[in-house]
């Protein structure tokens, strides 16, 4: 038997990326962003929601030239590239900030809780930042 | 069961890295493997052996360090996130590895379960 | 479907991670209140009555360590939710498919 | 008496420091909305009721740069909030006797 | 005119140490301690205050045995001895935590939220962690 | 008028020494003096040279050395804070200086204000 043989049929897994936290404020939002980017390189089942206030680091026509930081909010639109396609963000979470799909940076699909509930629990392996 | 841990704050300034410490500890009595701990965000500074407690306190760092030789984990640090804060190998604990993000992604599919601790 | 453990670290006073997990927890999965988050297992704590709206479909359980060093002993917990030590944290983790961390 | 200026950097649907705040800001005294907080500055905000209740007690301010950051210049503030810049958060900690962060 | 007689008479300042936070999940609590510890040692008018999840940190009975975790609770006993004697607790505070001043390991002065103002807005310098 | 700044965390990771550090710029723009900066809790990792970020990122650590150098800012790291977290001198930037908590009250004491930047 050889070596890969030994490995079995490639596994793939449902990876979530979960975004709780507005971006600027703390760091967690670019350096969960930077892990997104490099788990689309495996061949696994990657989705990433926002939810709260982490619909904030999708807002549109951010400028941090004046905060002296580094804007990465661009950064979102290579999720395409990387072939990262299920992008969700909660309804109630865009509504209550009085925000729509047409103030982010990127397509999404805008799901209500109750269905974002759904996808959550069909998961088999949830980061969270 | 073979678990992956993932450590998001470093040693002292939230509970994060304690619970992950006694979560393993106790996954390992119960003959449970964890396979490897990745340390992220500021979980990165959980490896810098410069780390002086008082001496009536927990030294995280050398315990993780110690739980790692004797379980055989593999403690990862992110190189990404320990160079913008300054953790390189000069510092870096012995028996700690300093790696590339890939290595959480292949935490969680190599594991039966991966956990966060995180604030 | 994945049975889920959702950890709950943070004081349901200070922050919003036990509202929003109670929010979008399935039924059927089970919550493990750790960290400053075992202020929300007190019965006398704010947020008890959106625990117990939920109590029927989800299964609750606090960290005993956490309950002690925070010298929650001699406080009454809300009826129904189970005290495990680190030991039974891992055998929740096992028992279930998936553990996600509201952070 | 002191003149205070509360700092405010927490957004409002994440902590709970606007809401203490507002509930322990003496009458006559001044609120920075900076970093995260800026968010409770959106006219939108669901805290902006609790807001505008103490509007005519307190002077409310927020700090430009971090609107912009945050991409919120196309987003209308709450009536009666300034928006400053860091020279202008100096001189609000100058005409002020004591800078209160609520962390 | 000698160097001292440059200075002035001393500035008496008041200082208030605000807490917010509970003991344990974050280092807040123990690091302000210390501090306050140090500043009792400057002639300065000091207070202390736990407002929100900061009276926590005042609960009697922690074991941190199986925390693995230092238990600082038994050192708030030690601010009397240091001469600090202002020590607020607000009442709304501990009452929505189901709290009374007897729960407490230290004897405290608990203020109604409206006389806790007052005594905030009388201060020189405030510290928060 | 005179400044005292308290940074309580550490580059990246949150806001506070960014904010800090453009109050101070602004401060001194303004013609005020920035006496002091106090780096405690987290906020010790500020004065960690070993720090590289990104190259189109800012450098928290330099500019922090840079500003005090130019006007004269004492830059003092909390010893206590600093011990555990592994900020020793070896591997301290240049214009920082470790020193005890009376630092703290001292800036407090000896400022027309003293502002604190933290989580």
């Amino acid at each position: 038997m050889e070596p890969w043989e030994e490995e079995g049929p490639e596994v793939v897994k449902r990876f979530m990326y979960v975004n709780r936290k507005a971006p600027y404020g703390t760091i967690y939002a670019l350096e969960c962003l930077e892990v997104v980017l490099i788990a689309a390189a495996f061949d696994q089942d990657v989705s990433v929601v926002f939810v709260d206030d982490g619909v904030y680091q999708l807002k549109k026509n951010q400028d941090t030239a004046a905060i002296g930081m580094k804007n990465f909010s661009n950064t979102y639109r290579a999720l395409d590239d990387y072939d990262v396609e299920k992008i969700y963000v909660e309804q109630e979470s865009l509504e209550s900030r009085g925000l729509t799909a047409e103030d982010l940076i990127i397509p999404v699909e805008v799901l209500a809780g109750d269905n974002l509930r759904e996808i959550m629990a069909q998961q088999d392996v949830v980061i969270s930042s | 069961m073979k678990f992956g841990i993932l450590v998001n704050e470093g040693p002292f300034t939230h509970q994060a890295s304690d619970s992950a410490y006694q979560f393993a500890a106790a996954a390992i009595e119960k003959g449970h493997q964890v396979a490897r701990v990745f340390f992220y965000n500021d979980g990165v500074y959980n490896s810098n052996k410069l780390s002086e407690p008082q001496t009536d306190d927990r030294n995280l760092v050398d315990l993780w360090a110690k739980l790692g030789k004797e379980h055989d984990i593999d403690l990862v640090v992110c190189i990404a996130a320990a160079l913008r804060r300054g953790i390189k190998e000069e510092v870096l604990k012995d028996g700690f590895r300093i790696s590339g993000l890939g290595q959480l992604v292949e935490a969680g599919i190599e594991n039966d379960r991966l956990v966060v601790f995180g604030d | 479907m994945s049975k889920m453990l959702h950890l709950i670290n943070k004081s349901p006073t200070d922050r919003n991670s036990l509202d929003s997990c109670l929010r979008l927890a399935e039924a059927g999965s089970s919550v493990l209140l750790l960290e400053d988050g075992v202020y929300a297992a007190l019965s006398k704590a704010a947020s008890a009555e959106a625990v117990n709206q939920r109590m029927g479909e989800l299964t609750f359980y606090v960290l005993g360590p956490d309950v002690s060093a925070r010298g929650l002993d001699d406080k009454p917990l809300i009826d129904g939710i189970s005290v495990v030590d680190y030991g039974g944290f891992v055998d929740l983790v096992v028992e279930h498919d998936v553990a996600q961390s509201w952070l």
